[in-house]
């Protein structure tokens, strides 16, 4: 069975939006993804019939809806095969998931002397908490390079984990699309004493994730860029190593006894949802699941695989050398986002003129700077696809790309 | 083709085609540096001022077409001006892009010119960052110039 | 012009669910307030129609989603009365904001010997940030008594203020429903050279706010409290505070440069807004601004100050010495939340059987355990009201608290 | 008058006003506290035990009925009991209130009795810590006077 794109795009209202007369083309999904109906649905019903405080309240409406925000959290668990949901902790989104490893375990773990590895194409939100951090704490930071394939380069990893406390890395690069191997960096981190901390946010949108098999200790990613909700992103980490984590934010949900000189912590994952979560969101997020399980992430994958390839011969046959690709040939190898440099063009003015023809494309360092520097571009475009991309996606870029070059 | 005119005018892809007054002043002219944290774009501006003229100036770094282009052009419009009468065109401009008010205190006779060109970005206002970037960069020059 | 309840009623969906067959009366919105059917259809179109990445893309739809989200800015700063929305930072609820100015304001400013002043009457959100700093840095925190009858207790706050550098107290708390002298307790922590941090969770949903008449240095409060969406708050702080003071999380849109070594912050407010925001949620919250704005906050007040005093005379009416109202008698100096012990019965159970009469109130410690301790209650029911509740809800729970009496 | 009649049964209501075995035992009895964070009650239970055998138990602290009347019951339930025994009638009572599965470890002998009015407390899912609270920290409290 694979995915019927035409039905898919029909749940998503917002990819038959006329823009000047003409449909557009959102080719900016590795930012955010377009939320289907069920989800836009499940929220206001959910607004309009059951809305309550969860959790603190013990009448019936309250009961009914911690009882939905719970198995929200059930559905994210399978999702990711954690094995149970108390692994499952709701933030604001991805970046607040990773700060949460870095000033939650990482205060309590990180000296002067020691080292947290991450690579050479993280985004800010896998860089600057570590960063901020090492400020304070005076431990090293160390990078793993990349093979001028936009692989990571493994041939000196196991060096730069050596004496290494944690591994910090990307399951997918949001700029090259390049899919790690992520199984085997977990089993060299922990060869070498170190956690493996994944940034899921490229990866659990797109393909089945599996946290047990991959053997991660901590795994960030956010809802929004998988047919979810803004408002709400998901850490998940290893049971025994929450419960050793000192707080992060403190307040009112997390506490279970609170005097005036000290407090005590609630069980997990309470002890890390401070104040009123996300409520609706965390529901759109458990509807937004069942969508995409709904469909099979194999199928996703299956579809993003074929329109990568797609893509990648329908820009290089036509474009030849006036365009590069920054990232990995293979479609197996990588995920459907492509970042790219057009006959020298700046990317802001190859993004101004795809917005023209309704292609919308990112242009900028895609919060991934130290990247940048390192493929030697200060910018690249990118057009990047989601479950609900197809073919006429593909060709109006590749169409309207004949124009940037009429301008320049 | 798309209705872009209005944007990139012919002046301006001639000023990003060949910037005017491209390339650096060694000291004791000034340099100062600007970014745009958005984009990426970054931008050097060297100043060679005395007795409050801006005697020379070049421009460089790199972006996109809008914020070469109005490098290029600013830099033309301020060589041999006097500094307050730079203060001025610069204001003026600003007020172009209507990210300053036009409070009248720009003498009448302070006119942009070609730079007027420009004046189709305020349509695309994440554009007007990139083309004041050069602006606003000079202004900082202007200003550690004095100190 | 009054607020006319039965107008307001019928914009909020949840009011008139039935269950078992009969109406339901929500007295739980300190907790968390109904949403009107303009901030779901807000939302919802939003997300149908306009949903599109922020800040970081430059295409027509991202320009556009950017302005509904800066407009909400503008729109929130306007409402509490800020100088500039650059004042306004977006965090994901009211604990988030005040664990921020902890954690940012209080990590770069407290120290050993330094003095944090708080209330008897603080929320474990207004309460915990600061013990969970005070462990690393070691300062003391102070704690302003109450009087008998439910006030703070200023006849020692000047002593209780020397030295200190910051008095963080509630506007209104959410157990008493006594409204604190905000703006003198402002210039009392001005004249002792401490900085004036407001949690206005309570206060800002229910009376015009304007922090330049206070005086205050930081305010924060909750969206899901004012009619608003779930998943966002709010932090409004002086601009040359939050400018002196170093980033909270770190992550995409923070930041102006990220080197290997090294990063720098963008300007405000987007220092503070790591990570992809709350979108649809702010634009949820403008709605809403919009919506208490067009009734008008001084009509919201008026109208839960007569519910206040006809609460008050129907339950002590009806119950006497039966019933005991911790807080305030005067609806002047209170807002419309009642906590109270009612013959002896357990909170829970007083609940458990208005919940048999969708009479919904809370039962619990409200998380404000320091405060319960001292009024000498380990929990308490809760019954409080907003702009859409009426008469009606407060004689279902004289009614249903008859009840009560004939169960225990 | 409403349709509580499920859970708060005759029974309970008497346990609830009449306590048994409410106060405290001196040492070397041993003493257990548990809490409920989420509504605040507090429970201290007193166990006095020899040779594999809980000769007495009393418990005090404040909860609401459901807390205080199972608490109750379950002091009458385990008096003179073996250790043994009184593990298993737990184990029994904590899959009466669903949060343990039956695995059939438990003898069939062992009954609740009166105890077995708790069962409406199922319908109310926020109650159920309510009914256990005493039950687990009696379970503590055996855990620790085996140490
Ligand atoms: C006075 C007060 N402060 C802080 C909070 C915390 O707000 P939130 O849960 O939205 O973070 C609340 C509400 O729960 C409150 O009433
Ligand atoms: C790889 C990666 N990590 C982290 C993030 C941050 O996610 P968010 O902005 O939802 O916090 C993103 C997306 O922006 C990302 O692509």
């Amino acid at each position: 069975m694979t995915l019927d794109v035409a039905a898919v795009r029909r749940e998503f209202a917002l990819l038959s939006r006329m823009v000047a007369g003409k449909p557009i083309h959102y080719l900016d999904s590795a930012n955010t993804s377009h939320k289907p109906e069920c989800v836009i649905n499940a929220m206001s019903s959910f607004m309009r019939e059951s809305y309550s405080p969860i959790g603190r309240s013990s009448y019936s409406l309250a009961t009914e809806a911690s009882d939905v925000y719970e198995a929200a959290r059930t559905k994210v668990a399978k999702f990711i095969n954690a094995r149970s949901s108390r692994e499952v902790v709701f933030t604001k989104n991805a970046t607040e998931s990773l700060n949460l490893a870095a000033q939650s375990w990482g205060r309590a773990n990180l000296q002067p002397g020691d080292a947290v590895v991450l690579t050479h194409m993280e985004h800010h939100a896998n860089i600057v908490p570590w960063q901020m951090l090492a400020k304070e704490k005076g431990f090293e930071i160390r990078w793993v390079p990349l093979t001028s394939d936009f692989q990571l380069d493994l041939s000196s990893l196991d060096q730069l984990l050596r004496g290494a406390k944690a591994f910090a890395f990307t399951s997918m690069s949001n700029v090259l699309g390049t899919i790690n191997p992520t199984r085997e960096l977990c089993a060299a981190a922990h060869a070498a004493g170190a956690i493996a901390i994944v940034d899921g946010c490229q990866s659990v949108p797109h393909m089945a994730t599996d946290v047990q098999q991959w053997n991660a200790d901590m795994l960030a990613f956010s809802s929004h860029k998988m047919c979810g909700p803004t408002g709400v992103g998901v850490l998940w980490a290893r049971e025994d190593l929450l419960d050793s984590m000192p707080p992060f934010l403190g307040g009112g949900g997390m506490i279970s006894e609170v005097r005036l000189d000290d407090f005590t912590c609630a069980e997990l994952p309470h002890k890390f949802e401070a104040g009123t979560p996300p409520i609706v969101e965390v529901v759109g997020l458990g509807t937004a699941v069942d969508f995409l399980q709904g469909i099979g992430m194999n199928e996703v994958r299956r579809h993003e695989m074929e329109l990568t390839n797609y893509a990648y011969h329908a820009l290089t046959a036509r474009y030849g050398n006036d365009i590069t690709i920054h990232g990995p040939v293979n479609p197996e190898m990588r995920g459907a986002t492509f970042s790219f440099a057009f006959r020298g063009v700046h990317p802001h003015d190859v993004s101004q003129v795809l917005d023209q023809h309704n292609v919308y494309v990112r242009a900028g360092h895609h919060c991934a700077k130290p990247l940048m520097r390192l493929i030697g571009a200060n910018a690249t475009a990118r057009a990047s696809m989601y479950l609900y991309s197809n073919e006429s996606d593909v060709d109006a870029l590749v169409e309207a790309l004949d124009d940037v070059s009429s301008i320049f | 083709m798309s209705n872009l005119e209005d944007l990139y005018r012919e002046v301006i892809l001639d000023h990003y085609r060949t910037p005017r007054n491209k390339g650096e002043l060694p000291p004791p002219a000034t340099c100062t540096e600007g970014a745009n944290p958005l984009c990426g774009d970054e931008i050097r501006i060297f100043l060679d001022i005395a007795d409050g003229v801006v005697r020379d100036v070049r421009f460089s770094g790199h972006g996109c077409s809008i914020s070469q282009a109005s490098a290029s052009m600013m830099t033309i419009a301020v060589k041999g001006k006097s500094v307050a009468d730079v203060r001025a065109v610069a204001k003026r401009f600003k007020q172009l892009m209507t990210i300053e008010e036009d409070d009248g205190k720009v003498p009448a006779d302070i006119r942009l010119g070609d730079i007027e060109a420009l004046q189709g970005v305020v349509k695309y206002p994440v554009r007007i960052k990139c083309a004041v970037l050069g602006w606003n960069t000079l202004l900082e020059g202007l200003d550690s110039a004095r100190t």
